[in-house]
Formats: C-alpha cells, sequence, structure tokens
C-alpha cells in the first residue's frame, strides 16, 4: 500500500488569516484508495487545510500535487474538475430550495434547449437518497428539514460528483448513531469503488472504526501521520492537545440534595406537522447537586425540552413546571433566568455569540444590571466580574478585550457558560455543549460541570455522544419522538440500552 | 459658447467685480428665457463697465432653498443685489432673510414673484413682474370668447397647477374663475406637486371623473402640453376649450397642432432686462432711471412695474379679437407673429 | 430583519398570487359600483388604458426591482436611474439635432437610435457600477444604491446643464423632446409600453423559473456562502442582477421621457424606486432574498396601481393627496398577509405588553382621522364629519381593546 | 446584505472617527483658501452658523437613525416624520388660533405648548405603531417604514387640507407660522437647534455607552436570537429605538417649522430619511447592526454639511446641482473606508474577471465626464473643456487597466 504513489501531496503549505495562522508548513501525502483521518483540535487548522485542498481557499503558500501533478485551484469547480468534492463542517444548504436543486446546485442538468431539467435532477436525486438509505422526498424544501436530514442532503451533494476525492469534515457532528451507521455503510462502499476519503472528526470511536492512517494537526502544524493500526486513542488524543487527558470518571460519590425542577406532562404542540407534538407528556424531576443527562435521536426533542423549561419554546407548551415548589409558567427567557435558570444553547453561533462584542461583554451581557445602579453600567464592576469568571472557567484568551471570534471553540463555549455562571443559576440548561468541543476542551468542561454540582447547583445535560453522558450524568433520561422512553440511574445504563429506548417510538413508561 | 452665464463663475474673476443673482422660485423653462432675458439685459446696460455681473440661480428646492440661498448669498460679500421670484409669498423666514440681506446693505427687488404686498410691501422696495390677476382675468375673457362662439353658454372647467395655493397661482385661478363668471362651474383646481406625469394624470383624472367640462385651464406652463397631450391621447380635444398660461416650446408645438386655443404669454425675457437695468440704477444711485421706471413711486402700486401680457391665439379666425382687452396691459399676438418675436432672441419658450 | 422561515416558499407563492387575483377583481367591481359615474363600466376602455399605462412603467422597473431583491439586494437607485437614462437619451438627441433646432425636430433615425441604445447602455454602465460597489469595494448593496440614487440624479442635471450650455449656449434644466419619432412612440405610448412591459416580464418569468441562472439567483438569495461553497459564480450573478435593474429603469426611464416629450431630471420619477419595491414587495418578493415569483411582481404592481386610480375614481378631486396612504396600506396589509399563517399558528398576541397597549390608540387615532377625513366625501356625512371620526376611533379603541382583553384571558387559561 | 466581519469593530470606531475629524480640518481649511472671497475665514461666524444650522437638523434626525441602525433596524420614514410632527404642530396652532388668524399669530401659550407637544406625541406614536408592525406584525423593518414613508406625508398633507377647509372654509397646503413664539424661536434658531442637538448627542451617548439599555441595544443589532436568548426583551429594545428614531425626527420638524415659518407637508423635509442615514453610515453605523458610536455619528453629519457648504462657497451659485453627487461619493467612500483594510490585507483584487473589465471603462467614463463639467468652473480650461474632459477619461482609463494588470500579473505569480 504504501508503495503506490500519493494520489494526494500536500508540501509545506502555509495559510494565514488576520491575527492567526491558520496553517504553518503542512505536508501530508494521501494514498489513493485509503480513508486517512484529520485530527486536531478546535482551531487546528482541519477545516482550513480542507478548503485549500477542495478549491475554497484559493490564496496560500506552498503547493499540492494531484497524482503527480502541481495543481492550484482558483475555485471550487476547479477542485471538482480535478475529482475532489467536499463536505463542509457547516450546514450549506439554501432552505428556499428542494432537496434535489439543493443536491445539483451550481450543477445543474440541462436540458438540450439549455434550461433546466428539474424532473431529470429530481429523480437522480431520489435515487442518491435512496443510496443513503433516506427516505426524504427530493421535491421537500431543505428548510424543512430536520438538521439531520439536511446533513445527509450535504453528503448527497457531495456524492452526486461521483468524484474519487472525498473530504468530510465532521459530517456526524449533526447525525444520531443510527444514521451515522448509514453512513459508514456508504462509505464501505464508497471504499470498494476505490473513493479515496479524507475525514474529519472529533468522536475517536469513529477516526479508529474507520481510518487507515491518522494525521493529528496541533495549531497549524503537522504533528505525526500514524497508521491506525499501530496507534490507539490515547496516545491520538495525547498528540492532539500535547498532554495527557485522564479519562477519570466523573461524578464519583456525588449527593443529590432537594428537589430544584419538577415537570408532569410537558407537552409542546406542533403545528402543520402530521405527529402534532414536538414534545408529549414529559415528566422529570431534577435534584439540586446532579447531572440529569437527556440522550435521544435527533428530532427526538431534546433543544425543544430545554427551550421550554427555558420560557424559549416557539409554541406555548402546556403541563406544569415547578421549580423549588413554585410552579411557573416562563414567557420569556427574561423570566426563566429571573427565576435562577440558565441554558447554553446548542447553536453556538446563531444562538449564543456577539460577534461584534469582546469577551468580556460577552461574558457580562446577561448581569449588566448587578454591575451598577439605575440602569447604568459600572465598566469597572464589569470588567472584575468579567474577570473573575473568565479565571475561574480558565478562559485562553488574550484578555477581555479580546475579540470573541478570535477564541476557539471550547473558550467561546466556556465564556457562555461563564455568562450563566454569573447569574448564579439554581438550574442550568447545557444543549449539546460540546458539539464541536475537541477532546481537551471536553475534559475541562466535564470537570467544570462536575465541580459546578458540588456547588450545589443543577444540570440537565444533552448529547448525541452517549460516552459523553454515561461519563458525566447521574442519571440519563430517553427521548424519542418527543416521548420520555426511558429514565435510567447511574451505572445501570449502557449505549445499548439507551439506543434501544431512543429507537423505540411507544413510551415504555 | 457664452459659458460665463454658466450656473458656475470663473474662479480668479477679479473680486472687485459685484454679482447680481437671480433666485428663482422653480426650474420651469419659463426662467431660461428670463435668463435669456438676463443676459441680453447684462449687455444692454453694460453692467460689465460698472463693475457688475448678473447670475442665475436656479432653485428647485422650494422655501427651504429659497431660505438656504438668501443666507448663502449674505455670508458672500461679493454679492450686491438680489432679485428673487419668492416662491412663497406669506412665507415669514423669506421676508426676514430678504429684511437681513438689506440690512447688510445688498439689494433686494422681487421679480415675477412678489411678497404679500398686504403685510410686506417693505421687504423689497420695487417690484418687477406680471399681475397674476390680470394675467387670470386675460385668460378667462378669452376662453369665455372661444366658448361662446360654440355656442357653449355652461358646464364645468377645472384648473391645473403646481401648488394650488401659491400665491400667483391663486390669483390666476381666482382672476379665470371672475372673468369666467357663473355660468360655467370650477369643479376643481388639481395639484400636481410639479411632477410632470402626475399633471398629465389630473389631466385624464378630471375628464374621466367630471362628465359635464367644457373647459381646461393650464395655469403652470408645463399644465399646457400636459392637457393639449391627454385630449389628443383621449380623442376628446372638440369637447374642450383649452386656455393655458406661458409658452412652453411644446405649447407652442401643440397651439400649432390646433390643440390649444389660447395662450396668455407673461414676458420673462423683458422682466430680465428690466432687473438689469433696475439692479444697476439702484447700486449706481441714478434715481432717474427708477424715477423713469417707477413714475408714481409713493402712491398705491407705486412700487409695481408690470411686464406686459401677451394672448397668443393660433390664427386670425379665432373668435378672439384685441378688443376684448385693455390693449395698454395686454398686447394681442398671433401665433407666427410671437414666434417670430422668439426667433429674434433665439428662445424657445416664454 | 428575522428571516421567516418558509415565507413565500412554493407552496405559499401560489396562495399569495390567488389572494392578489381576488383582491384586483374586487376592487375593480367595488369601484365600478360606489363609483358615482361607474366610470369602470361606463367606460371601461379609457380607465384601463390609464392603468395599463401606470402599471406597465411601474411593472417594468419593478421586474429590474424584483430580481434585485430575489438575488438577496436592494437598487434604491430606480428612480434616478430613470431619470439618468432619459437625460442621457435627451442630451445624445441634442448634439445630434442642430443647435438652432431646440425641440429636437431634426434627429434623424441614426439620432435616435444612439439616444436609445445610450440610454440602456447608461443603465448597463450603471448596473455595472453597483456590481462593482458591491462585490469589490464589499459595499452593503443599501448604501451603494442610496449613493447612486442621490448620485446619479445630481449627475444628470449637471451633464444637461453642460451639454446645453456648450450645445445651446445657456444651460437648460429641462429637454423637450419633439423628435416625430418619440411623438410617434407617444401616440401609441400605452400599447408600446404595455408591450414592453410583456415581453419583459415573460422574458423574466422565462429566465427566473426555467434557467440555471434563474436557480442560481434564487440560491444566491437564499444562501449567499452556499451558493458560493456550490461553485457559482456569486458576484457574475450579481452583475446580471444590478445591470437588469439598472437597465429595466432606464427603459423605462426612455418611455416616460417619450410620454412626458420632457426629459427633467430634477425631478423625473422622483421615488419611483420606492413604489417598485413596494409593488415588488406586494408581490410577494421577500426582502430577506431568495423568495418572489414574475407573476406576483406582475399582479402585485397591477394591484398597487389599480388601487391607486380606484381612488382617484371615487375621490374625485386631489385624489393624489391619499395616494401615498393608499400604498402604505397596501404594503403593509400585503406583507402582512404572508405571514399571517406563521401569526396565527405560534399563537403570537396582537398587542402583547405595555408595546401592544400603546400600539391600541396609536391605531385607533388614525383610524378616527382617517375616517374623519374620508368622510368628507360623503354626502351623507356632511356636517358630522368630526362626530363620525370620533365615533370610528372609539369604536376601533373598544374592538381592539377586547382584543387585547381575550389574548390575555387566553395566556392566563394557559 | 453580505455581513463584513469586524467592520468597525470595537477598534476600528476610533480609526473612523480620527478619519472623520481629519477629512473635516482638510476640507475646512482647503476651501478657505480655494474659495476666492475666503468666506470661511473672512466671515468665519456667518458660515459657521449656517454649516451649524444644517448639521444640528441633520444630526437631530441622524441620531435618530443611528440608533435603529445600530439596533440591526432601519427607519426610512423619518422625512415624512418631520413633515408629519411639523404639520401636526400647525394644525393644533390653527385649532388654537383665531379662524380669521391665518398667520397664527393670535395662538398663546397653551395653543404652543398643545403644539410642541402634539408634534412630539405624534413621534411616540408614529415610532410605536413601527415597532408594533415589526415585532408583532413581523414585517421587515424595511417594509414597515416604507410603508410609513409614503403613508404619513399624504396623512399630513390630507390632514392639513382638511382641518384647514373645516377652520378656515378654504383647503389650504401649506400653513405659515407666524406665532410668537415660533418668531422667538426662529430669531435664535442656530443656538436653539444646536442646544438641543448637542443635548440629545451627550444623552444618546450616555444611553448607547454607559447603560444597560445601550448594551442592550448593541447586543439586538450584533445577534437578536442570542440577545433574545440572553433573557434581554428585545421587542422592547426595538419599541425604544423606533420610537427614539421617529421622536428625534419629529423634533427637527418642529424645528424645522419654525425656522422655515411654514408647515408644508408636500415637500417639506423631502428625502432627509437618505441623509440621515447616509450621516450615521459615514459615521461608522453598520446597516448590519451592532456598530456605530454617536461621535461618529455626530462628525459623520458634520463633515456631510462641511462638504455641501464648501461646495456651495466654491461654485457660487446653482452648487445644489452638485450636492447629491457629493453626497453619493462621501457615502461610498466613507463606508468603503471602514473597509479598506479588509479589502487591501485579504488580497482581494479591485477588478477581478471581466465584471472587472467592464468596471474600468464606467469609472473611465464618469470620471471624464465630472471632470469635463467641473472644468467648466476654471477660468483657463475654458473651450478645451471637452478636450480636458476626454483626457481625464483617459487617464483614468489608463491607470485602472494598469491596476488591473499587476492584479492579474500577482495572481499569476501566485
Ligand atoms: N475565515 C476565517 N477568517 C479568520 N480566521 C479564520 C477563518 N477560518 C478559520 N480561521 C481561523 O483559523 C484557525 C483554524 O480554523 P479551522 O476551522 O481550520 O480549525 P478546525 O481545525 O477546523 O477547528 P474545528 O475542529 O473547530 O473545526 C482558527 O484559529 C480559526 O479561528
Ligand atoms: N422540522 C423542523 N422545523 C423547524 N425547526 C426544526 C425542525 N426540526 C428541528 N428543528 C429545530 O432544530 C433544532 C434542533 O433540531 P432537533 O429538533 O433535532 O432538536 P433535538 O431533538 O434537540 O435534536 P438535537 O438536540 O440533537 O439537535 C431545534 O432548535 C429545533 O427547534
Ligand atoms: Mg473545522
Ligand atoms: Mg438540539
Amino acid at each position: 500500500m504504501d508503495r503506490l504513489p500519493p494520489i494526494i501531496a500536500i508540501q509545506s503549505i502555509a495559510k494565514a488569516f488576520p491575527g492567526v495562522q491558520a496553517l504553518a508548513g503542512v505536508s501530508i501525502d494521501v494514498l489513493p484508495g485509503e480513508l486517512h483521518a484529520i485530527c486536531g483540535e478546535n482551531g487546528a487548522g482541519k477545516s482550513t487545510l480542507m478548503k485549500i485542498l477542495s478549491g475554497v481557499i484559493a490564496d496560500y503558500q506552498g503547493e499540492m500535487r494531484l497524482a503527480g501533478r502541481p495543481v492550484r485551484f482558483r475555485g471550487t469547480r476547479d477542485a471538482e474538475a480535478a475529482g475532489i468534492s467536499i463536505i463542509h463542517q457547516e450546514l450549506n444548504l439554501v432552505e428556499q430550495l428542494s432537496a434535489a436543486a439543493n443536491i445539483f446546485l451550481g450543477r445543474e442538468i440541462r436540458t438540450w434547449l439549455g434550461f433546466r431539467d428539474d424532473r431529470a435532477m429530481d429523480e437522480a436525486a431520489g435515487r442518491l437518497l435512496r443510496e443513503l438509505e433516506c427516505d426524504i422526498s427530493p421535491r421537500t424544501l431543505a428548510g424543512s428539514l430536520r438538521i439531520g436530514d439536511q446533513q445527509l442532503i450535504e453528503i448527497a451533494k457531495a456524492l452526486s460528483l461521483q468524484s474519487d476525492i472525498l473530504i468530510m469534515d465532521e459530517p456526524t457532528s449533526a447525525l444520531t448513531d443510527a444514521e451515522v451507521s448509514r453512513l459508514y455503510r456508504v462509505i464501505e462502499r464508497l471504499r470498494k469503488r476505490g473513493v479515496t476519503i479524507l475525514y474529519i472528526s472529533h468522536k475517536m470511536d469513529e477516526v479508529f472504526h474507520l481510518s487507515d492512517r491518522i494525521t493529528i494537526l496541533r495549531d497549524g502544524k503537522l504533528v505525526k501521520t500514524l497508521v491506525a493500526k499501530e496507534t490507539n486513542p490515547r496516545e491520538v488524543t495525547h498528540l492532539m492537545v500535547g498532554r495527557e487527558i485522564e479519562a477519570l470518571d466523573f461524578g464519583r460519590e456525588r449527593t443529590a440534595g432537594e428537589v430544584l425542577l419538577r415537570v408532569e406532562n410537558l407537552s409542546l404542540p406542533w403545528p402543520g406537522h402530521a405527529r402534532g407534538w414536538r414534545l408529549k407528556d414529559v415528566s422529570l424531576e431534577l435534584r439540586r447537586g446532579e447531572v440529569l443527562g437527556i440522550a435521544g435521536l435527533m428530532g427526538a426533542g431534546r433543544t425543544e425540552l430545554l427551550e421550554c423549561l427555558f420560557g424559549a419554546a416557539s409554541e406555548r407548551p402546556t403541563g406544569r413546571i415547578e421549580l423549588l415548589g413554585r410552579p411557573v409558567a416562563f414567557r420569556h427567557p427574561r423570566e426563566a433566568r429571573d427565576a435562577g435558570i440558565g441554558l447554553v444553547t446548542e447553536d453556538r453561533k446563531r444562538l449564543g455569540l456577539f460577534a461584534a462584542m469582546n469577551v468580556g461583554e460577552n461574558i457580562s451581557i446577561c448581569t449588566l444590571r448587578e454591575t451598577g445602579q439605575a440602569g447604568f453600567i459600572s465598566r469597572r464592576r464589569e470588567r472584575n466580574m468579567a474577570a473573575a469568571t473568565a479565571e475561574r472557567l480558565a478562559v485562553k484568551s488574550a484578555g477581555l478585550a479580546a475579540p470573541i471570534t478570535s477564541l476557539s471553540g471550547g473558550n467561546q463555549q466556556k465564556c457562555i457558560i461563564g455568562r450563566w455562571l454569573q447569574t448564579k443559576p439554581q438550574v442550568l440548561l447545557l444543549d449539546y455543549p460540546t458539539r464541536g468541543v475537541d477532546v481537551g476542551a471536553k475534559a475541562e468542561l466535564y470537570r467544570l460541570i462536575d465541580g459546578l454540582v458540588r456547588d450545589g447547583i443543577g444540570v440537565i445535560l444533552t448529547s448525541s455522544e452517549l460516552p459523553e453522558l454515561l461519563t458525566v450524568c447521574d442519571r440519563i433520561l430517553v427521548l424519542a419522538e418527543g416521548r420520555l422512553t426511558a429514565n435510567f440511574a447511574r451505572g445501570e445504563a449502557t449505549e445499548q440500552k439507551i439506543m434501544e429506548a431512543a429507537t423505540q417510538a411507544r413510551p415504555v413508561l | 459658447s457664452t459659458g460665463s452665464s454658466g450656473p458656475a463663475q470663473p474662479a480668479v474673476a477679479k473680486p472687485t467685480v459685484k454679482r447680481i443673482v437671480f433666485i428663482t422660485n422653480g426650474d420651469d423653462p419659463f426662467w431660461s428665457t428670463c435668463r435669456a432675458g438676463l443676459e441680453e439685459g447684462e449687455k444692454l446696460h453694460n453692467l460689465a463697465a460698472a463693475g457688475l455681473k448678473a447670475d442665475f440661480d436656479l432653485n428647485s428646492g422650494g422655501a427651504q432653498g429659497q431660505i438656504e440661498r438668501l443666507r448663502q448669498y449674505a455670508t458672500q460679500d461679493d454679492v450686491a443685489g438680489i432679485a428673487i421670484s419668492v416662491v412663497q409669498a406669506d412665507n415669514q423666514a423669506i421676508i426676514d432673510e430678504l429684511l437681513n440681506l438689506q440690512k447688510k446693505g445688498i439689494k433686494v427687488i422681487t421679480v415675477d414673484g412678489d411678497v404679500n404686498r398686504e403685510l410686506y410691501r417693505d421687504a423689497r422696495p420695487f417690484y418687477i413682474g406680471t399681475d397674476n390677476i390680470v394675467g387670470g382675468r386675460t385668460l378667462g375673457t378669452a376662453t369665455k370668447a372661444v366658448l361662446a362662439a360654440k355656442k357653449v353658454d355652461a358646464g364645468g372647467y377645472v384648473q391645473f397647477a403646481g401648488y394650488t395655493d401659491n400665491d400667483n397661482a391663486r390669483s390666476r385661478m381666482n382672476g379665470v374663475q371672475e372673468a369666467l363668471g357663473a355660468a360655467y362651474v370650477e369643479r376643481d383646481r388639481m395639484a400636481d406637486d410639479m411632477d410632470h406625469q402626475r399633471a398629465r394624470d389630473n389631466v385624464r383624472n378630471a375628464i374621466t371623473n367630471h362628465k359635464d367640462l367644457v373647459a381646461l385651464i393650464g395655469i403652470w406652463a408645463y399644465n399646457a402640453p400636459a392637457i393639449a397631450d391627454v385630449a389628443l391621447e383621449t380623442s376628446t380635444r372638440d369637447k374642450f376649450v383649452i386656455g393655458t398660461f406661458d409658452a412652453q416650446a411644446l405649447a407652442i408645438a401643440a397651439m400649432e397642432k390646433g390643440n390649444i386655443d389660447v395662450m396668455v404669454v407673461q414676458n420673462p425675457f423683458d422682466m430680465g432686462i428690466q432687473t438689469c437695468r433696475l439692479m444697476k440704477a439702484m447700486l449706481g444711485g441714478d434715481e432717474a432711471t427708477i424715477k423713469e421706471m417707477f413714475p408714481n413711486q409713493g402712491q398705491p402700486d407705486g412700487d409695481i412695474y408690470t411686464t406686459g401680457l401677451r394672448v397668443v391665439v393660433p390664427s386670425a379666425d379665432s373668435p378672439i379679437k384685441p378688443e376684448l382687452f385693455d390693449a395698454k396691459v395686454v398686447e394681442y399676438l398671433l401665433l407666427p407673429d410671437f414666434k417670430a418675436w422668439l426667433a429674434k432672441y433665439r428662445l424657445t419658450d416664454s | 430583519m428575522t428571516a421567516t422561515p418558509g415565507q413565500g416558499g412554493p407552496r405559499s407563492i401560489p396562495f399569495q398570487e390567488l389572494a392578489l387575483v381576488a383582491a384586483i377583481v374586487l376592487v375593480f367591481v367595488l369601484t365600478g359600483v360606489v363609483d358615482r359615474n361607474h366610470t369602470y363600466f361606463t367606460s371601461f376602455q379609457e380607465s384601463a388604458i390609464i392603468v395599463l399605462r401606470n402599471t406597465s412603467l411601474l411593472g417594468i422597473i419593478a421586474l429590474g426591482a424584483a430580481v434585485v431583491i430575489i438575488a438577496g439586494g436592494i437598487d434604491l437607485s430606480a428612480g434616478s436611474m430613470v431619470a439618468f437614462s432619459a437625460t442621457t437619451c435627451a442630451l445624445i438627441l441634442v448634439l445630434f439635432a442642430d443647435p438652432a433646432d431646440r425641440r429636437l425636430l431634426s434627429v434623424g433615425a441614426l439620432g435616435v437610435f444612439c439616444g436609445i441604445s445610450g440610454g440602456v447602455l447608461a443603465g448597463f454602465l450603471v448596473g455595472t457600477l453597483h456590481a462593482w460597489l458591491v462585490t469589490s469595494i464589499k459595499l452593503p448593496p443599501f448604501v451603494a444604491t442610496l449613493a447612486t440614487l442621490v448620485g446619479l440624479r445630481s449627475f444628470a442635471r449637471a451633464m444637461c446643464e453642460f451639454i446645453t450650455r456648450e450645445r445651446w449656449g445657456s444651460a437648460a434644466q429641462q429637454i423637450n423632446i419633439n423628435t416625430p419619432f418619440f411623438r410617434m412612440l407617444k401616440e401609441h405610448g400605452v400599447w408600446i409600453s404595455t408591450g414592453i412591459f410583456l415581453l419583459l416580464a415573460v422574458a423574466t418569468w422565462l429566465v427566473l423559473s426555467r434557467t440555471v441562472l434563474g436557480r442560481h439567483i434564487y440560491a444566491l438569495g437564499g444562501n449567499e456562502q452556499a451558493a458560493r461553497l456550490s461553485g457559482i459564480r456569486t458576484e457574475n450573478i450579481k452583475w446580471f442582477a444590478y445591470c437588469f435593474g439598472a437597465m429595466t429603469a432606464s427603459i423605462a426611464g426612455i418611455i416616460l421621457m417619450a410620454d412626458g416629450s420632457v426629459a427633467q431630471p430634477v425631478n423625473l420619477a422622483r421615488g419611483y424606486e420606492l413604489n417598485a419595491i413596494a409593488a415588488a414587495v406586494v408581490g410577494g418578493c421577500s426582502l430577506q432574498g431568495g423568495v418572489g415569483t414574475v407573476l406576483g411582481t406582475v399582479l402585485g404592481t397591477l394591484f398597487l396601481r389599480l388601487v391607486i386610480d380606484a381612488v382617484s375614481k371615487l375621490i374625485k378631486s386631489n385624489a393624489d393627496v391619499y395616494e401615498g396612504m393608499i400604498v402604505g396600506i397596501v404594503v403593509a396589509l400585503a406583507v402582512t398577509l404572508t405571514q399571517v399563517r406563521q401569526l396565527t399558528r405560534s399563537g403570537g398576541e396582537f398587542f402583547p405588553g405595555i408595546r401592544g397597549l400603546a400600539a391600541i390608540p396609536t391605531l385607533a387615532i388614525a383610524a378616527g382621522l382617517l375616517a374623519m377625513m374620508s368622510s368628507a366625501n360623503v354626502e351623507l356625512l356632511k356636517g358630522r364629519m368630526v362626530l363620525f371620526g370620533v365615533g370610528v376611533g372609539i369604536v376601533t379603541l373598544l374592538v381592539l381593546s377586547a382584543v387585547k382583553l381575550l389574548e390575555t384571558q387566553r395566556r392566563q387559561t394557559r
């Protein structure tokens, strides 16, 4: 295998963005037909490298050889012409267009008159989706699809090119395990066809399940390229972060206190949808000092559940919610905030960050009133409070005045958690806080959560990564199609059991 | 080319040359004729010799625009005199600025559009221009004559203008109404805010809305072609008598085609000339000329110099006859003669 | 602006268009009946011609505006562009005509041809300028076209003065066009402009709904980044959109010039850009981009103009005073219509909190004043106008307050 | 509109403001020197007063526009709001005055008080209406304020005609104000309006940069969803922003009415909204929201007005012909300035592809025509104007082509 000449030879490629050196002299050889995983912390430069490889970024230093020939892509079209296609980390769909239109966007099929041939495209798209074992109609609007299905559209789009080099940048970040295993099967088929795949993921199990070789980046520099069979997750993560991650088991000897939050028969309608509800008769309680995990497939309604508890749901939920024994019905996040609840949203960029503000302002946004009197802000106290929080959470940044956008994903997440810690919440709702966060940062977040519950607040945590839930949570509830289908205590839960509960539609309780 | 008469002045002219600035109330072609007159007067009365030059400033900004300009000129110390066609006769702010200019020793007169004489007569020493109420009466009389000739002794009519409560528009309309008398009912006075497209739509709507119309009266210059065109396009020309003010190129063309029965034409060209004459006299302290222009100064309306009105009719067989009008005020012209006069001064409008 | 998902998506657009058709028929019939002269029925043709003339003129510009809006941009400069192209065309005629001939009678076929193509070319150049400012200088479309909105008109004025001064010896602020060709154009003004409008509409429809370019325009408006990452040359799409917008405006400019047989840069087509945008919006184009149809735009324009005309039929004199209100209300209502489903479904309240409480008197006062003023045109209300107005105001107040109460009730019970 | 990340971000704002100060000084000195009367030096005070008067008037509106823009909205209705509040105030005076007294001399203190508070209240109501349309009816701000832009003015006209007809027997389209109080106001017009302007500026500055409300306004403009999920009552913030915008406009309306001693709804303050937005944008406010400062806005307004005034000093008469061009160019340049760093550093080309190729002649032609027209004001160029214009055009063409070539070179070498 190693005897073959590399199909892609990346030679000392460097790319600088204003402020950051995203890549510094990275050289990688990718062999034909192999699945080559790229690992690294947030901001290591993985996506940037892939963007260069797929012609999205055209100005960079260094050179690239494709099957021996030097190439320099001006745009994505050049790359596609050269047989390289990419599935981007972020969803890039036009919500107003149909699934088929999105799949063939930029490469529309024409009739002999030069007009668009929508029927042909619909048929082709249907075929691709079936290949992905996905049953959505090619005519449905992309905007009305669930995140998971949207991700699958992206994959179908990349596959439609039939290219012999495929780049996947965190394709599973929005997929459920079921969909992930579907994707695995697709990948297998592709590899049989001899397609070379570059695969980026923060999930070690995926990396080791799929890849032949693993290249590790750190701070835009190449650390090492390893053969998968000759290494192990521990070594890889070590190389990624440059230090050991003690995979210690959190939550030992934590003791749950009185009930903070009691939810009875919470239901959330979903007008104009066959199912009719996003949540149905959900009952749960959260005790002081415990981490309550919520598992479920994409679209199961985890986000909606947290949104309901936080008074941020699009519809008005029915049912009963008690906070410390008092019944509450929040109509606005403000009321929830004042009552002592905090929500760290799933979609950091869209729902969390204020890109135009600096780190300090992002941390203090919820607690400005506390800083001064009569609606005025005391800059000094604001700064002190923010500084204290940043220190407590060990936010790595060039000071509070640094623009929030200059921080890595994990640190941005810490800032948002810090924002809510400043409100001294009783209950903290964390909606998949480790999404797209690298291993190092994840470990820190786990430790942080552990510390918080020990200080006597209650945490509800959702995640699509079961090991994470199993590590951090004292109890794990499972949502399936908006209903609670299981309730495991620490210890009795296994990935197997959770998946069973998550995939069954009818409630057992 | 007479570039020097342009909106902009040579930046290196000697500062000893003082400017007389003429500020208009709008940007009608009417004013191009007046400007031509001003340039003519500049030569005729040899302003250059007196270290003067006339400068034409078209204001398309309404009252605010005029106020703004008057303030500007108050700061520029090469401005010796201001001749202005006041856009709002009752506008106190404009009056204030006029007085302020005179306090600074700048000579101010009004041309074509005067201040409200009951209230602000002393805001300017002299006025040069048409007597709009007389103008209105003249047009009314002429229109009535044509109606009579058509054996139409009753019916409605509509008057069109830019702003129906602008002073000269109002007095013209009142004059028309007065002269047409009670036999004919004024159905509407339609304002178009000086939007030419809307001027046309107004005529269209008037025709569809009022079934008994016998006459359409254009009060401002651009209303004339608007009326003629619409009458033509709706092939209702023969239903109406069309009388208009001023003579835009398009209006003249329309009258040639027989689409306008009568035009009451002011003489902006003469206004320009007289402005130069008066200004020179005022600045040069030439009492004789002033006396000559305003013989009965001090008496009522002794501060008014009326430039002639002209009634222009298509041809000699028009029912409108010279004897209808007071020859002292009104000059009766057939279209060909009028065009000849225009040609003499290379003018297109009046 | 908060995105309104699904708004005007394929499913909802027919709704919008059907609603417009219904509204158009309704307005037509109602006006025909209520109008004292029943003008719409008695003299259908004249009325139709008046409406057609304005519709086609506005519609041509609206098509351009629609394409730009669908592509996710905005073009505020249409009105000035109209004036600019008209002036350009007129000035070219001036140059071709004999200096003594200020009525431009002596302009031959060549002159006319150069004039027209000059005007259209001006549109192309301005469109290119917009695209350049937006794509290369990275100005927000609003700013770029705001700059040309104010810039182009004054540019046209300056050119007009300069060229006439050089050519005729005395500067003119407006140029009268008696050129035979344009007189002819004017004679058949309605039919020609309507023809051009329909032609353009069909062409635009073809492009938008049948070609790849059209798909890319929607994609660009819907999600620019996605479009770019799909290998679409978004800059070129924008180039097309802005050129199309400017060129439709310039065509309208030439028609307008012929129709008025005068080119007057100062106030020719002032504010048309807003009417065009309004028409497109009424037709269901979303300012967030990616949503809108040609049919909708055409219907929107027709509806807008019809309503305006209807009012001038009902209020016999000085109807133009009310035109603005009509347009404003129509626009607000039309866009509300596109949202109405979201509004009702999401149990959203109409008058939430103090904010809502404050909105109620506002609406009541507006309603009252409107009633009072419009009552001036109704015979039997003469003299009782103030009473009537106050009455309507109070009724509105009560009704809205009731709504508010119900909403509060409902939220309590939940 | 394509987001321009980091534009006017915390660090770059001082730059913007310093640049403006420099520009202001430059324009002042240059004009003072070039102007043949050296008016700026010889009669500094009068000139200053003129500039101040216009600056303060526009500035008051610009402050409102800035707050709305920073809050992520847009208010197109300012100009109409000015006319509306002026008309409201005037009509209240009419009602207080004796019907025979059309110059409103007989209006007492009470009448004046009611008039002024009526005008300001009108602002508050309109602002509330905007907030209601945007938050409850979910109209995009552009649409909502577009509707009021066209609606309010005609509403004002209708009211004016109606009330004057009822009160005086004959409808008037404008109301002259000779009420002693407003005469007095007019006497000290500059100082009062400047005072109000500065007062408002300081207040706005305090709110924006020192209060929680202000921070929330930035947050709302920066990321509405996140703001809401951070427990900010975004609807109320919008309510404040739109009310502030409308009320500043209505204050300006009353000042303008006093200054012109006339309330003329038809064309009072037409297009001021765009000048106000332009001033805010020149001052560094980003239309994407979340970015902008009071100081910047004030400087932007001053700069804009100063340039306009300077031109009217240099071009002695009919300067307003060029005003539009000035504003347009200033706006385009100012916003370009805020981007210039991104442009250069991200290796962006100025004339990429055919698009760039097409832009070059466009710019060359514009430059040529501009040169030709402005050359009319220079003695020694008389007669050679066309030559000069063509020359400049060609030079521009060559220079830009050279740039284009270099860029192509550079991308080749890469
Ligand atoms: N368009 C851009 N402008 C400025 N900086 C950027 C841009 N894109 C990436 N960066 C910076 O370049 C560095 C590498 O980014 P990149 O997205 O490649 O990291 P990554 O390895 O993909 O991280 P993640 O695992 O979160 O996807 C980061 O510091 C990021 O902030
Ligand atoms: N059909 C849909 N239409 C509109 N929004 C949707 C739809 N489905 C999901 N969403 C939104 O997308 C986000 C996440 O999608 P989803 O419903 O899968 O949440 P979830 O069940 O919590 O799953 P996850 O937490 O893994 O994203 C939520 O904010 C949800 O409101
Ligand atoms: Mg990445
Ligand atoms: Mg979720």
